[in-house]
């Protein structure tokens, strides 16, 4: 499954400075859709850099991270168990508060 | 004789002829506009340019508030403020500037900062907020007392390259808790003086803040409410993604709330933030 | 001893420290930026922010041109002007809002306006071109003058509650006559003195020019080449469209052009559009 | 075939001050695509209020109208000839040109 994810906010930072990331991903148990929980750990094992505490806290991200899929607070698709499917994009994004 | 179809008198129909002739807004937006108050707070990033559209657009009432003064090293970003201004209060050299573009608007000036002390009796006295503060504890007291006074917030925020824009507890929207209801760590806070911030984002946020106050002033337009902007300076990307809801049990906003106008004082914001009520170290 | 790493002084490192520390700007962005000239035509609703932030944010040169005066039914979107400056040049009111801002930034002025007879000659002068004018034929001479001078130029324009963002010649992006060959009919153009338009409209598409210009003298981020941002305020909705490249039949910015820096002087830009290169009537 | 027409830029007060017009056409020849050509002519029929004059001139759009087909300008995807599909956005737009 091709996804697009993106890293706003400062999290690129954890993530090599890049803010884009093109990503091949296959649903573990042979399923055509991915949930946002097995995405988080497929993230937190290939692609997050460092400081793995700023992106995630148990198994979900850390407060002040919003994630975003196709444009919509995955709070309104189920959150973890919210899925994505074939070229689908997924932001997540820090909370900024500087002026 | 004439009916008299509106209440503007020849000098401001001059004036303000140019946005008369906008259909959505006319003279029905401008009266409104007139009638408005609107507080601004922070005069730094974000407050300068929103302060200068809100005095040019013809509010009634502008508050300012800020505990700062000018320096050196925020006008690169801060264009309400001169040179000669460095060292004086934000709040007087940005009234001073917003007069000396419109002397019929009414301009408030509160220069102790917004504390859980005062947030309640400040905010009261506004139809809508403009949140252009630069940290945690501050955005989080700000949201309280917009939610249990209710008044609609305008949010925004810009840090390095990038900025957001959004309206919270408007129109059953969510409020900037319902969202974020746990702060984020203290080290995943970068604010501008620690991270840096290309000046004319806060420019592209703060007249974007002052857009949707003048929205919800005149009634013209749909305010971003239960709506995220997402600006990416460096390739000129705008992204507006849809947001939750209000979360019914928000401490707030939600359907039972523990924070009221009466206990709001007592919230230790520092505490809860583990972060300062200031960008100064 | 320590090694000389870049040419800013401690008070410039001071005074710019905030953009700085933005890694994708840095030293090396405001090196470039001190370096570069650019020039805004026109000192209204779009040139005012434009005006603002590029002096704000350190540039090295900023020209100015406008052969107007500051009326007051400006005053509603053209915020680097004061009550003040009413019956003044935007020029010279301009200018000196510039010079409060920042007194190391060199400040050329241009009183005559832009015509076909000067503008190869005016544009010559700076590297970047930011287009903050309100009327077609001068779009035009514009385009065809940095084509033929090869300078990059950022276009902004307002009207309503709408506006439109883009840079155009560079990086093998079309130019203005590529996306435009044929002028529309002149009923179909609307200025903001007869359509009107929202203040803040222009200050936002204003300070998205100041970005483009700032990222095109510093070298950073991308450019909006071949892209075209289109603002709708009512709803602060941001759509940004892929354009077409240059046309290789254009002409001017084509492979055969006819248009040339000896000849563009009598290309008759009022006739060509049926308008003329003022918005009053 | 449902299709999302906007008009912006001014266009709008042609189509009575309305900008985003969700409509329902089919292609006369019964495929399941639709030129541009054949979209333009049932704009001009079925939802151009005024002025045909400050919309089209010939069989295309006036001067100064760009038409932007799912965020892309028309011009690269063959102009009249370009085609549109189910669900497909197309943008009418004048250029502005206040300040
Ligand atoms: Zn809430
Ligand atoms: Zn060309």
């Amino acid at each position: 499954m091709q996804l697009t994810l993106e890293f706003k906010g400062g999290l690129e930072l954890l993530f090599g400075s890049v803010k884009v990331h093109q990503i091949e991903v296959e649903p573990s148990d042979g399923k055509d859709k991915l949930k946002l929980q097995e995405l988080l750990i497929w993230v937190r094992n290939h692609l997050l850099k460092e400081r793995p505490e700023m992106f995630m806290k148990g198994n979900s991200v850390r407060p002040g991270v919003l994630v975003l899929i196709n444009d919509c607070d995955w709070e309104l698709l189920g959150q973890l168990d919210a899925v994505v499917d074939e070229k689908d994009t997924v932001v997540f994004i820090s909370t900024l508060h500087g002026g | 004789n004439c009916e008299r179809l509106h209440n503007l008198d020849p000098y401001t129909i001059s004036r303000y002829s140019r946005q008369l002739l906008v259909p959505a807004f006319g003279v029905k937006g401008q009266e409104n506009l007139l009638k408005s108050s609107i507080l601004i707070i922070g005069a730094g990033g974000l407050g300068s340019p929103a302060a200068l559209y809100l005095a040019a657009a013809g509010v009634g009432c502008l508050g300012l508030v800020d505990h700062d003064v000018v320096e050196l090293d925020n006008l690169h970003r801060q264009v309400i403020h001169t040179e000669g201004a460095v060292g004086e209060t934000k709040v007087k050299s940005a009234a001073a500037a917003c007069r000396a573009i419109n002397s019929f608007l009414k301009v408030n000036e509160h220069y102790s900062g917004l504390q859980a002390s005062n947030a309640v009796n400040i905010i009261s006295k506004y139809d809508i907020i403009v949140d252009a503060t630069d940290n945690l504890p501050t955005r989080y007291l700000i949201n309280d007392a917009c939610v249990v006074m209710g008044k609609p917030l305008v949010s925004g925020a810009a840090l390095g390259t990038e900025g957001q824009l959004t309206v919270y507890h408007h129109d059953d929207g969510p409020c900037y808790r319902c969202i974020f209801p746990v702060p984020p760590p203290p080290d995943a806070c970068q604010s501008c003086s620690d991270a840096g911030v290309l000046g004319v984002v806060p420019g592209i946020i703060g007249c974007l803040q002052a857009l949707e106050a003048i929205k919800l002033a005149s009634g013209t337009g749909e305010p971003l409410s239960s709506r995220l902007l997402i600006l990416d300076a460096l390739t000129t990307s705008v992204q507006k993604v849809k947001l939750r809801g209000r979360n019914h049990s928000c401490i707030v906003c939600g359907d039972a709330p523990q924070l009221s106008r009466e206990n709001l004082h007592q919230f230790d914001y520092e505490a809860f933030t583990s972060s300062l009520m200031s960008d100064k170290i």
